[in-house]
């Protein structure tokens, strides 16, 4: 089982805050968003548009990284912060 | 290790309520009587942005993952410029227009450092930190995504 | 005429009292729903300087040529960048380590010419404004002649 | 009459704080100077090293300048505000 947050926009965008969802083992983050945007179709278009970060364990990473039980995955939309 | 986990909870801090500008910059002037120059950056909540009105701002965060990048940025300037010691603080959620929203304060012996250390971490903050900026206008809501 | 001249001395000033950090700079952010940033450099008292320890300063002004030296800084500030207000404080008379010497205010609408403007104000202050120093150590009296 | 002001380490090197002097119409500030550093010699040396500004009515002046009744003429070494 892995926990996905969405912040922000995106919270709009999908329609939801967090969900909770299994992974196989060996299944990578790039796997693992092919299955999320069938579940999720507005994803697709916005993980496209490449503005979007993804985080795991709150640690910015690459596509071919190994996902785990337990893992939190979130979407982060550009940063506002600051003024 | 305890106490140095708290005085970091005191440099980094998010959080809802307003801080006192004087509080926090004393706080630095008196961490070290080496310090002979403060500088600070107060990002405000202005009334106005890109042509458009704006009644209220709301800024959201990721809880951990932001504190964790505020520390990062207060390591990374203590070891790049010649300065004593940074702090951090960020409000969120609804901030009314005219208040504060952000205050960097960075002390050190002499100023040139200081100006470029709070220069720069203001400029990682914005770059890195996983907060958001919703703007309420007379035409809705707007999550902010530029950088002004 | 009346209400821009006491504006300016609300803005300028030289006095022996301290100065609340809080105060001035919300007097800034107060001054204009435009401003985003707010730049302050905040001069301390340090209690060792090339070398030597101090345990006391002083300064002493050339009243009237002094306010009118930051008089100018300010509006010369206001017209070289794209900031919206300045104020400039110097206390005189004796200091003791650890307190407050001086406090600039910047505010703009965006961060990079506050910045800018806020450094350039304290090192024209130096570099033109008859206030001197003299620092009691175990040696004596020295009056500091150059610029740290 | 002229007002003659000397400020910080100066009033010590001088031994005095203020004084007041008679000036003939058309004397520059040179002219000044010189008679000056004859009544107070610790001032010659101070002012060969160049490091003093001398300022007529609080805006510091070139040598060749009138000095007139009235005036303030004040001996400033380098300042050290700021810090």
């Amino acid at each position: 089982m892995v926990k996905v947050r969405f912040f922000a926009v995106l919270k709009k965008i999908v329609g939801k805050e967090e969900m909770v969802l299994n992974v196989e083992k060996g299944t990578t983050l790039e796997q693992f968003l092919k299955k999320l945007e069938g579940e999720l179709p507005p994803l697709k278009d916005l993980l496209q548009e490449g503005k979007i970060l993804i985080s795991v364990n709150q640690e910015v990473v690459q596509k071919h990284c190994l996902i785990q039980n337990g893992d939190e995955i979130a979407f982060l939309p550009p940063f506002a912060g600051g003024s | 290790m305890q106490s140095q986990k708290s005085q970091l909870s005191e440099r980094i801090r998010i959080q809802v309520e307003d801080f006192s500008v004087e509080e926090e910059t004393l706080k630095i002037r008196n961490s070290s009587k080496r310090i002979g120059g403060i500088v600070t950056f107060l990002g405000t909540a202005r009334d106005f942005s890109k042509g458009r009105d704006i009644h209220k701002i709301d800024f959201e965060f990721y809880p951990g993952m932001a504190e964790k990048r505020l520390a990062e940025i207060r390591e990374q300037a203590l070891k790049d410029y010649d300065i004593i010691e940074v702090s951090i603080i960020h409000r969120v959620g609804e901030i009314p227009i005219g208040e504060n929203i952000v205050l960097i304060v960075v002390g050190a012996e002499h100023r040139k450092d200081a100006f470029k250390a709070c220069s720069w971490c203001i400029d990682e903050l914005k770059r890195i930190t996983p907060i958001w900026k919703k703007e309420t206008t007379p035409q809705g809501e707007v999550w902010v995504e530029e950088h002004p």
